[in-house]
């Protein structure tokens, strides 16, 4: 295991939720799935949860569904969370 | 006859100039130019009226998934010449655009087809968000329906 | 909540504002505004380039025509607000609009549609005429082909 | 029979052909057909024959196709000659 450090970005709910705009994490275990990424946000921050199944995140400009999935991450990746859209 | 297609998309917290995302679609060799503004509607959620909207957006990702956008327009249709998105960010009140975009191309039937796949993509994948306002002071975060 | 609905038209030998008809069927009522921009294209036929058109229209009739168009778009999408057409007349240069028309409706697939067919309608029903004006002095009648 | 006077307006390629806008004619017979009317405008202006299956009359409004059917004309009443459309 290798523990890296990742910066997470909050919209929209999840912004107002937490408090936060962005904040890092570290260390972040790898390789790590979505899902257990979300996990440590959601120990971060309990409120978070009332988004459960309505969340995805970004990472590298794609949007990442929350599952079993390993995301890639490297040292000082930025990774966000994503609540529905609703543009335009 | 060959030209640069241009694919254009901007934030911005100031008023938006239909004139000027028109100006930046026009061309000679295009007879057809549509445009689709969206706007605030007056509306009453519950006995409290909306006001305005708030809108945030996470910039870079927006950007990257617009010119994801604009190729698959060109997929589907290759002879639309030029994209522009304006997108509002920030507070807009009842009545104001948050949105306008135009598309041309030699014929209509292109730039009509298009702008629809255009608003309906960016409402489902542009990471753009809106708080919906009301005179009571309470807001709500939106979500796209589509 | 009840909103005059307004069918405004009109024919100009001036320069078009697309503001101008924005504004005409702007509405709080409406969250979405669509336009349709007809233009000059840059031409060329057997050699000889288009260097603009000359419109002419049956004024009084293309009026009614109108009214009988806006009827129709309010039978199919009873959810429009307001349309407006402003039409060129007179000599048009390559690039410059010859026709401008927007639709408001209060959600976006109304004014869509509505506006594809107004401008489908117009080319088949209402009485204007263009002449391609050539860079050899050179002119000829058009005919719409739908 | 009763004869009136009728008022032709010419667009486009058939104001061009005639080289009028408009003109006043009479006596035109009534009853008349559109096919009959549209033989009065080619005997005064022979040129028009060019556009022949291309051309509808327009009158109080309608569009008229140029055929057997009578135009109930009244005296002073307008009649256009509409060459196919080009708007937009």
């Amino acid at each position: 295991f290798v523990k890296l450090c990742v910066i997470v970005l909050y919209f929209a709910q999840s912004k107002d939720l937490t408090g936060l705009k962005v904040e890092e994490i570290s260390p972040v275990p790898t390789p790590i799935s979505s899902g257990d990424l979300w996990g440590l946000l959601l120990q971060r921050h309990p409120r978070l949860s009332i988004l459960q199944d309505h969340v995805v995140l970004a990472w590298r400009d794609l949007y990442i569904p929350i599952g079993e999935e390993e995301v890639p991450l490297r040292d000082g990746d930025e990774v966000a969370v994503v609540p529905p859209l609703s543009g335009g | 006859m060959s030209e640069e297609r241009r694919d254009a998309f901007k934030l911005s917290c100031d008023w938006l100039s239909i004139q000027e995302v028109v100006d930046t679609v026009s061309s000679t060799s295009c007879g057809a130019l549509s445009v689709f503004i969206g706007t605030t509607r007056e509306d009453e959620v519950e006995g409290r009226k909306v006001i305005g909207l708030e809108y945030e957006a996470y910039e870079s990702m927006a950007q990257s998934q617009f010119s994801r956008l604009c190729a698959d327009i060109r997929d589907h249709w290759p002879s639309v010449i030029h994209i522009c998105v304006h997108h509002r960010l920030g507070w807009v009140k009842v009545g104001d655009a948050s949105v306008v975009m135009a598309i041309s191309s030699p014929h209509r039937r292109d730039s009509q087809e298009a702008i629809q796949h255009c608003i309906t993509q960016l409402k489902a994948n542009i990471p753009i968000w809106k708080k919906e306002v009301y005179d009571t002071q309470e807001a709500s975060w939106r979500e796209n329906s589509e």
